[in-house]
Parts: C-alpha cells; sequence; structure tokens
C-alpha cells in the first residue's frame, strides 16, 4: 500500500491532517491500530487482508479528536461507519478526511463524505455465507431450541463489554448500562444480566449496524453476537426494504410510514 | 456464622432530622444489643449505611465517639442509595459496615489551639470531631470554628451552631457565599477561604482541620499557607468513590495509597506526596 | 393446566386502551381478574425493556395495547411503537423468547367489548400454556456459585 | 527440601480423572468452546482439551467468581432478616490443567483477599480447590513468565504439577502439598516411585525480555510521563483484560431486589471502564482512557510490590491474547523499562 504511505506523508508534511489513522504490524501475525502524526512514521501503515479491526471506532474517541482533523484509511465497512456517524452528526467533512481503499484495495480519496457516501451506495450490506447459513440453521429450530441456543451461548459472557466497547456505532458517553437510576440493566453477568444486556445491544443498534462484525471479533470468548445485529438486518431488509447508511437519510427505528405492513396485532 | 466481612449491622433510625434542602441527620441505634456494646470508633472514622435492595453508600460518621449507645449520619440525597436512604423514615431498618478507616489524631493535638474549617455538606466529618474535642475541652487552647455554606437555608446544624456560638470557649464564624444571606443574617457574608483570610487566625501552635468541596480546599490551602500554617499541622478528609471500605475492591487507590484504609483523614504534607489522581 | 391462574400484565395507552378498559367497567362486562394494567401516556412510550422486566418479575402474558393507527394523540405514537414492535418482536422470537406470551392490539376508547374480549381470550391462550418457566429459570436463576459456561 | 516427585504413566491419568469422578470431585478442565479453550464442568477424560498453549480465561472463575451472592435479605413484619450465604454447599473442586502462571497467580489474589482483613468467603473458596497444575511444554510470544518470577514448571500454587515427559510420555507428578498427597493416597495405585527424571529438558523455552524491579523502580518517576498517552490511544475500554486476568481481584458490589426478598452480589469490576472512579457529583480522578491504562500498569508493578510485597503479573499474557485493540502487556512494559524518565 505505498500511495497510502505516501498520500499520508503528504497530508502530514502539509499538516492538512493533524493524525493519519490506519494499521500497523501488531502481535503473533495480527494488524493493530496506528495512529501516525509524525511524517516520518508513515512507513509503519500497513494495508492486507489481516486488517479488519473497524477504526471508525477511534473517530468518535476524545484523545483522538482532540488532536485536530483526522485521516482514516478506511474498508468499505469502516466507510459504512463513518456515513452512519455522519448521519448522527458524529463527524463532518471539517474533522475528518477519507482515504478509501476498495473493496479491490486500491486506494481512492474523497474530497467529501458525500462522495464516500455515493461510493458506498454501489454496495448493498450483505450478510456472508457462513453467518446466513448459522441464521438459517437458527430460524429452522422450535424457539425453545432457539431459547436453549442463546441461553447456552450467552451464559459465558462475563461484560466486559468488548462488543460495545469495538462497535463504532457506541459512542454514547454514558451508556444505558452505566445508568444506576433506573438500573435498566443488572451489572452483575448472570443469565438474565446478559440475556438484558444483548437484547438491548441490539435493539439500540437496530438500523444502524453497518454488519462489519467488530463486536464478534472483539469477543474473547468467541459468543457468535453478531447474529443478533446481522438478524435485525435481515428484518429490516424484510419488513422496511433495508436500509443504507445516508447522511441526510432517514433512521430506519426513529422514522415510521403510515402503511408499515405486520400481521400480528389484532 | 464466619464473620462475613460483607455482612452490615442491623441498624433502626431512630430519629430524622432536616438538615437543609436535600440533606438529613439519621441518628441510629443497633438492633442487637451486644453489637451495640462492642461496637465502638474513633472520630473520623466512616461506615458503609446500606438500603437493602438498592445498594450501599459511604459517609462519615458524624457523631462523637465519647456519645455512646447510637451513630449519627448525615448525608445529602444524590445518587442512587442516598434518594432511597432520605425515603426512609424513623422506625426504618437500614444496614450499616464498619467502622472504617483512620482517625484524626486527637491525643496528638493536646494543648494546641484548634481551627475548624468547614464548607457545606462537609460539616458532618467535621462535627465528629467538633464534639468529640468540645467534649475533653480543657485539652485544648482556644477553639475556632469557621463554616460556610452556600445560602442561609444550606446552613447545617442549625441548632448546634447556636449552642457554639453561646459557649464562651468556642469562637463561631458562620458565613455564607454572596447572594445567599437572609435580611436578617447577622454572620459573616462571602466565600470561606476569604473569611479566613479576614478572620486570619493565628497559625502559632495551632492545628488547622479542612473540609469542604474540591473547589473551597483548593483556594484555602493557600491561605493557610500564608498564615503560616505547616503542611503537617493542616488535616482534612478525601472524599473517594469507595465501595468495599477494606481496601480489596480497588475504588479509593490512589498511588500507593488506599484511601479507605489508609485515610480518609491525610495530612496536607500526605496529599500533596500522592498523584494527582483524586 | 386447568387451575392455573396466569399472571399478565398490560402497558396500555391512556388516550384509548385505558379509556376503552374504563368502557367495559362502565358498561358491566365482566373479564378475567389476572390482567393488571399499566398506564402509559402513549403506546410510543411503552419501552420494549418494560416487557423484558415484567417476564423477569413473573410475569406469564403481556398485553401491549394502545390507539388505532391515525387516533394518536400525540398523531405518530403509535406509529413509531409499531415499527419498534415489528423489530423487537422478531429479535424475540430469534431469540426464543415466547412470542405467544405477548398480544399486541389496537383498543380504542369506544371499544370496551374488544378490550374485554382481548383479556379473556390472552388469559385463556397463557393458561393452556403454562406459566413461563423458561424465563422464570433464567430470571431467578440464583446467582452460579462457580458460573462456568 | 524435597518434593515427593512420582510417574503417573499416560493412561493412568485417565484413571485419575475417573477416580476423582467416583469420589464426587467436581472437576473443572480446559474445553473448547466457539474455537476458544475455557476451563468448564468436565464430565469425561476425553473432553478435555489437550492442544492448546493458554486458556482464554484464567481459572480466577472458581476461587473469585465473576458474580457471587454474598448476603440474602428478606423484609418481614418483624423487621429484616439478612443471612450469609452458606459457603458448606460449595462443591469439592479439583482444578484440571491449571498453567503454572495461573497457579502462582492464585497467591497473588490470596495476598490481596487476606490483605488486614480476611475475606472469609474466598479463602473458604480456595480451602475447597486442589490445582493439578500442568506445566508448559509450547509457550508463544506473548508469554513471558520467566520475566515476573515464573517458570513453565513452576511449582508455586500447585497441589499436585504434572510435567509431561515429551510428546506422548508419561507424567512426572510432583506431590506439593497435603491436598496433593490426599489425592495420591485416594488412587495411590496410579503413583509409581519416579527415578531421577529432569525436567528441565521438557520445558517450553520462555526468554526473560525484563528485569521487574527495575520497571517498578521507573515507574516511581514516570507518573507524569507522555508515554501513557502514547500506549493507550488505540484502547478501546473495556474489561477484557481485568477479566481474563489470573491476578485482578477488582470487584464491584450490587444489590438485587424482588419485591420483599434480594440479594447482594459481588461482581468483577474494572479499573478500565469510567465508571470505576465515577463520583455522585460527576467529579472523575481517571477522566480519560490513557490515566486508566497508567492505572492498571502501576498497580501490578508498583503499587502492589510496595503495600503488599507481591507483584500484580504473572506473565501468561492473557490480557494481550484477549485485547481486541492488541494493547500488548509485554511490548508495553519493554518500552517502559527502555525509556528514558
Amino acid at each position: 500500500m505505498d500511495d497510502l504511505r505516501k498520500r499520508a506523508r503528504e497530508l502530514l508534511e502539509t499538516s492538512e491532517v493533524k493524525v493519519v489513522i490506519g494499521y500497523e504490524q501488531g502481535t503473533a501475525g495480527k494488524t493493530r491500530a496506528l495512529f501516525v502524526e509524525k511524517p516520518e512514521d508513515t512507513d509503519k501503515l500497513i494495508f492486507d487482508s489481516r486488517c479488519v479491526q473497524n477504526l471508525a471506532v477511534y473517530i468518535t474517541k476524545r484523545e483522538v479528536k482532540d488532536k485536530g482533523k483526522m485521516a482514516i484509511a478506511a474498508t468499505l465497512p469502516v466507510m459504512r461507519s463513518i456515513i452512519q456517524l455522519a448521519s448522527e452528526f458524529q463527524v463532518n467533512d471539517n474533522n475528518l478526511l477519507v482515504l478509501g481503499i476498495t473493496p479491490e484495495s486500491k486506494l481512492v480519496e474523497f474530497n467529501s463524505l458525500t462522495e464516500v457516501e455515493t461510493f458506498v451506495h454501489q454496495y448493498q450490506i450483505e450478510i456472508d455465507a457462513r453467518n446466513k447459513e448459522m441464521l438459517d440453521k437458527l430460524e429452522k429450530m422450535t424457539p425453545s431450541e432457539r431459547w436453549k441456543f442463546w441461553t447456552d451461548e450467552l451464559a459465558p459472557c462475563f461484560k466486559c463489554y468488548a462488543c460495545r466497547a469495538a462497535c463504532p456505532m457506541c459512542y454514547c458517553s454514558r451508556c444505558t448500562v452505566d445508568f444506576n437510576q433506573p438500573q435498566w440493566i443488572p451489572v452483575p453477568s448472570h443469565e438474565l444480566g446478559n440475556l438484558e444486556w444483548h437484547i438491548m445491544r441490539a435493539i439500540h443498534l437496530t438500523g444502524r449496524c453497518v454488519d462489519c462484525d467488530a463486536c464478534y471479533n472483539a469477543c474473547p470468548l468467541g459468543i457468535p453476537l453478531n447474529l443478533l445485529t446481522k438478524k435485525m438486518v435481515e428484518e429490516a431488509r424484510a419488513n422496511f426494504g433495508g436500509y443504507q447508511p445516508a447522511i441526510k437519510g432517514e433512521h430506519l427505528m426513529s422514522t415510521y410510514k403510515p402503511d408499515d405492513k405486520e400481521n400480528f396485532i389484532q | 456464622m464466619m464473620d462475613n466481612l460483607y455482612m452490615p449491622y442491623l441498624m433502626k433510625i431512630e430519629k430524622v432530622t432536616f438538615e437543609a434542602p436535600g440533606v438529613k441527620t439519621y441518628m441510629l441505634k443497633f438492633i442487637n444489643e451486644e453489637d451495640q456494646n462492642r461496637f465502638t470508633f474513633k472520630a473520623g472514622q466512616f461506615g458503609e449505611y446500606s438500603v437493602y435492595g438498592v445498594g450501599e453508600s459511604t459517609f462519615c460518621i458524624a457523631s462523637s465517639p465519647t456519645r455512646k449507645g447510637y451513630i449519627e449520619c448525615t448525608f445529602r440525597q444524590t445518587g442512587k442509595v442516598t434518594n432511597a436512604l432520605s425515603g426512609c423514615e424513623e422506625g426504618s431498618i437500614i444496614g450499616f459496615r464498619g467502622p472504617y478507616g483512620n482517625t484524626f489524631p486527637i491525643e496528638e493535638w493536646k494543648g494546641k489551639n484548634l481551627l475548624f474549617i468547614a464548607g457545606g455538606i462537609a460539616l458532618p466529618p467535621m462535627r465528629c470531631v467538633i464534639w468529640n474535642a468540645l467534649d475533653l475541652r480543657e485539652n485544648f487552647k482556644d477553639v475556632t470554628i469557621i463554616y460556610g455554606a452556600r445560602s442561609v437555608k444550606d446552613l447545617v446544624y442549625k441548632h448546634e451552631l447556636e449552642d457554639w456560638k453561646r459557649r464562651k470557649d468556642v469562637k463561631l464564624i458562620t458565613t455564607v457565599d454572596p447572594g445567599g444571606e437572609s435580611p436578617d443574617w447577622k454572620g459573616e457574608i462571602g466565600f470561606v477561604p476569604t473569611i479566613v483570610e479576614k478572620i486570619a487566625p493565628s497559625s502559632k501552635d495551632t492545628i488547622a482541620i479542612v473540609c469542604g468541596p474540591p473547589v473551597m480546599i483548593k483556594y484555602t490551602f493557600p491561605v493557610l499557607d500564608s498564615l503560616g500554617f505547616q503542611d503537617e499541622n493542616i488535616y482534612t478528609t478525601l472524599e473517594n468513590r469507595m465501595k468495599c471500605g477494606f481496601g480489596k475492591c480497588g475504588r479509593c487507590n490512589v498511588g500507593k495509597v488506599y484511601v479507605c484504609k489508609d485515610g480518609p483523614v491525610f495530612t496536607l504534607a500526605q496529599l500533596k506526596e500522592l498523584p494527582d489522581e483524586y | 393446566m386447568a387451575d392455573f391462574e396466569p399472571r399478565i400484565v398490560a402497558f396500555v395507552c391512556n388516550w384509548c386502551t385505558y379509556a376503552g378498559a374504563d368502557l367495559t367497567g362502565t358498561s358491566r362486562i365482566k373479564y378475567a381478574s389476572n390482567v393488571r394494567i399499566v398506564r402509559f401516556p402513549c403506546t410510543g412510550r411503552i419501552d420494549y425493556m418494560l416487557l423484558l422486566k415484567a417476564f423477569a418479575e413473573g410475569a406469564d402474558g403481556i398485553i401491549v395495547s394502545g390507539c388505532h393507527p391515525n387516533d394518536c394523540h400525540y398523531t405518530s405514537g403509535n406509529f413509531h411503537a409499531r415499527r419498534r414492535w415489528i423489530m423487537f418482536r422478531s429479535l424475540c422470537d430469534f431469540m426464543g423468547i415466547d412470542t405467544r406470551r405477548i398480544k399486541f392490539s389496537w383498543v380504542s376508547a369506544a371499544e370496551g367489548a374488544k378490550w374485554a374480549d382481548i383479556v379473556n381470550a390472552t388469559v385463556a391462550s397463557i393458561r393452556e400454556l403454562g406459566p413461563y418457566d423458561d424465563y422464570k429459570r433464567v430470571a431467578k436463576k440464583p446467582v452460579k456459585e462457580v458460573t462456568h459456561g | 527440601m524435597n518434593i515427593d516427585k512420582r510417574l503417573v504413566s499416560k493412561d493412568s491419568l485417565e484413571k485419575l480423572f475417573d477416580i476423582l469422578k467416583q469420589n464426587s470431585k467436581t472437576i473443572y478442565a480446559p474445553a473448547t468452546k466457539n474455537g476458544k479453550v475455557s476451563f468448564s464442568e468436565a464430565d469425561s477424560f476425553s473432553g478435555i482439551a489437550t492442544d492448546y498453549i493458554q486458556t482464554t480465561q484464567s481459572s480466577k472463575d472458581v476461587d473469585f467468581p465473576r458474580t457471587e451472592k454474598i448476603l440474602d435479605y428478606t423484609r418481614n413484619e418483624n423487621g429484616m432478616s439478612v443471612k450469609g450465604i452458606d459457603l458448606n454447599d460449595i462443591p469439592e473442586i479439583v482444578l484440571w490443567g491449571v498453567r503454572p502462571c495461573d497457579a502462582m497467580g492464585i497467591g497473588e489474589l490470596s495476598a490481596i483477599f487476606n490483605w488486614d482483613y480476611k475475606d472469609e468467603i474466598y479463602n473458604n473458596r480456595l480451602s475447597r480447590v486442589t490445582v493439578f497444575g500442568f506445566s508448559c511444554s509450547k509457550s508463544d510470544e506473548y508469554c513471558f513468565c520467566t520475566s515476573v518470577g515464573g517458570n513453565p514448571g513452576n511449582t508455586t500454587g500447585s497441589d499436585i504439577l504434572f510435567t509431561q515427559l515429551g510428546e506422548d510420555g508419561d507424567y512426572l507428578a510432583e506431590v506439593l502439598t497435603d491436598k496433593g498427597s490426599a489425592v495420591v493416597s485416594l488412587a495411590s495405585g496410579l503413583f509409581e516411585a519416579a527415578t531421577d527424571i529432569e525436567k528441565g529438558k521438557y520445558l517450553a523455552d520462555v526468554p526473560v525480555r525484563f528485569n521487574r524491579e527495575e520497571i517498578s523502580k521507573k515507574l516511581e518517576k514516570s507518573f507524569e510521563s507522555g508515554l501513557w498517552i502514547d500506549q493507550s490511544l488505540r484502547c478501546l475500554g473495556c474489561g477484557a483484560c481485568a477479566y481474563v486476568c489470573p491476578t485482578c481481584a477488582c470487584f464491584d458490589i450490587q444489590d438485587e431486589a424482588h419485591g420483599k426478598s434480594g440479594s447482594r452480589v459481588r461482581c468483577w469490576d474494572s479499573c478500565g471502564f469510567s465508571l470505576f472512579t465515577l463520583h455522585t457529583s460527576g467529579h472523575n480522578p481517571r477522566e480519560v482512557q490513557s490515566q486508566r491504562w497508567r492505572q492498571r500498569i502501576m498497580h501490578k508493578f508498583s503499587y502492589m510490590p510496595d503495600r503488599l510485597s507481591v507483584y500484580g503479573c504473572t506473565g501468561c499474557g492473557r490480557c494481550s491474547r484477549a485485547c481486541p485493540a492488541d494493547m500488548n502487556i509485554l511490548e508495553h512494559l519493554i518500552s517502559i523499562q527502555e525509556a528514558v524518565v
């Protein structure tokens, strides 16, 4: 990704941006986030198929935002997250420059977020085959089998909240879980506390999740909690024709259509 | 029943005193007689007061150790537990765990002047040591109390302020923040640090005890410094987030110090050694 | 499970269904007493979390009811609620929560009889299903001594 | 003191497992789930995972469970009845397959839970646990037990330490405590006499990467240093590192009410969360993530050694393996050692 390094160096030398967020070599063959502030450090920037962490989680982080204008090396999921964050007024053209990396690993620089939006709208949010198959398998189960599946999967969860921390859409300064008046979600990680937490997470991400798997990759116990948000993507498509992150677009769960269809209200 | 560290004593609320808007004082008695007799504590120590089903909250024991048979606590209604606590009334059952933390070294202060400086809701930890000193009044030279609050109705322990005013052997100066005075207010008007500067108590052979909101403490220490007070002679209590109270849950760890075990009473000299993380 | 008396919690909107329930009473229509009614300003204010809390505290069935579309006192409360129920209900179904135990309905202030029918029908069907033990077992599960996966 | 060395053949290990089962011992052993190896109750010897370097979670969940009831209360007409939990109904547990760094961590947890005030709940649980340590024949670049006073064949904390002699070989069993010898007497047939076996040959090679005393001294002067900000930029502020760590003991106490009765529950907490030090007034002594990351390192490598004369890290490398942002603690410690302060 030499053109990424070259472009990042220029941006920092002309101080058009104060920090470039990209990937660098991590431990044991993994890659990790890198914050480049000095032009000479740009040669640590790398990009290959291992770079899947959603870097958009850092553009709402106080310590990074306060550095000034940011440039971010953004793959397609990261770009989707950026557009969804823009539609929720978290980032704008003054504090973010997007260095796009297309699915064919080609560098594309965008001058404005609307350009990123048009690029993102060329692709639909598609659930990958392996997870699609898992969703169908669960669909075929009876409710009590699904209940057993989910209570068993969620039982080991110890509420480290890595799924919340790794998700770009979870930028609230104080999460519902952190309130104790009322204590909506029990703090202890017993079975009820885990169930209510994961339901709340799926509901709060409905219509906002861009299906980037950051939550699943972050979970130290490998709990398939991304199936919940993927199911909500599927349901959004089935019931309301799906959604695409759009800067000026309507938000799925805070708008309605008078003729929304349903078959269970008497 | 092995002594479970987390098991509170059961206490009954004997008397409820309404001190100021949102501020109440509870007089608590042990339900179990032997607990009452075995229970001792020293000025400056705190406890964990629990409302079952809601949680626990940390405040100092506001009554003096010289008064036997009950303990008192004063709190402001702010968080989840204090809201539930202020919902209780006389006869309610709550829990109390303690006493925890270190104490004001009253023995060492014998033969010295005492200068108490308190602000707002921080009078309770001071009141405990004030009454303790006044009950042993002959051991100390003169006792000065400077107490300020945002407005007249925010002054706590109003009846006790009257007692201290009437006593000849105590010099009491009360003040309210500018604009907080009522028409017939006869006390000082001004922030506590400015009043301390105005009264300018002598620092010779004097121990200063300062408790109040962080902003008051921040501006009072330099005034005491200019009056010549040594750092080792200035005491304060540190209010950190606490949960267990016996040095295990890690919340109150500041530098090498666990505030619940090595505090909450610190001298200014000790505070200056702590990293700026409290 | 003939002798089982289910505990039903009804979350209703104040302007339509609650008024409808009043009408049921004033017109002396009998309906099952298993239902405990919780009044809300609007169905738009009924939080999905309250339904989960009801199950956690031991409810066997839930009724959620409010104004018909276009009748809402706040014009769009029930529209927002409908979209929320569609998504929440499919998530519950996906996780195996028994959606047969949650009845959604529109009952206007004039439909006293409909309210009685809905309550009776719900109580009968929940009595058939029996207590909601699956959820109670998770909710009341004592904090496992050693909580390994 | 010479350790009671025995030999246990490869297939009598399974017999040992069955004997323990017959004596109604609950056995917790590593098992694979969702592609991760964690301790869980083992019903069969075959279910025990063997091809792994380290479990995802440490074994502290057995002595210091992530969620644990500490008292029950009931409101009744003449006031309130509160009772502590009955510790006798905790089963006798055999912790099978504990790595030496986990076993070493038990000592550090006990130091915290017995500092001045004795935590009887923890001590009682610990007294019911028999630790079967298994030495490490493999390690990876996350491991650094040798830099913090441990080693792949360390006996500290284990009741019996098994070391496999070669790829498919028998086991050297070092019986270290009374609990260990109790197990030996339970299954004496399986523990044969051991000839003089040179254990080191079969252990993994873990290079020493830093000197912890030097780091502890350097930390004294680096509270204000800028390295905390650079190191913690990619930290996301979750609790994964604290919850998988064998020596993190910070906890929260929460009440749960259901009608007239309820319980008080102790559950894990992490200094990485902002809520950990947030005052009700809104004041938060640790406002940003760099202060919280600093607290994690300072507490383990400066405050604990100073106050409890025990380091808060056994070099298992779990926090780095579990971290979603690859905050590699070994790498950070090395950069602290090299930093000019």
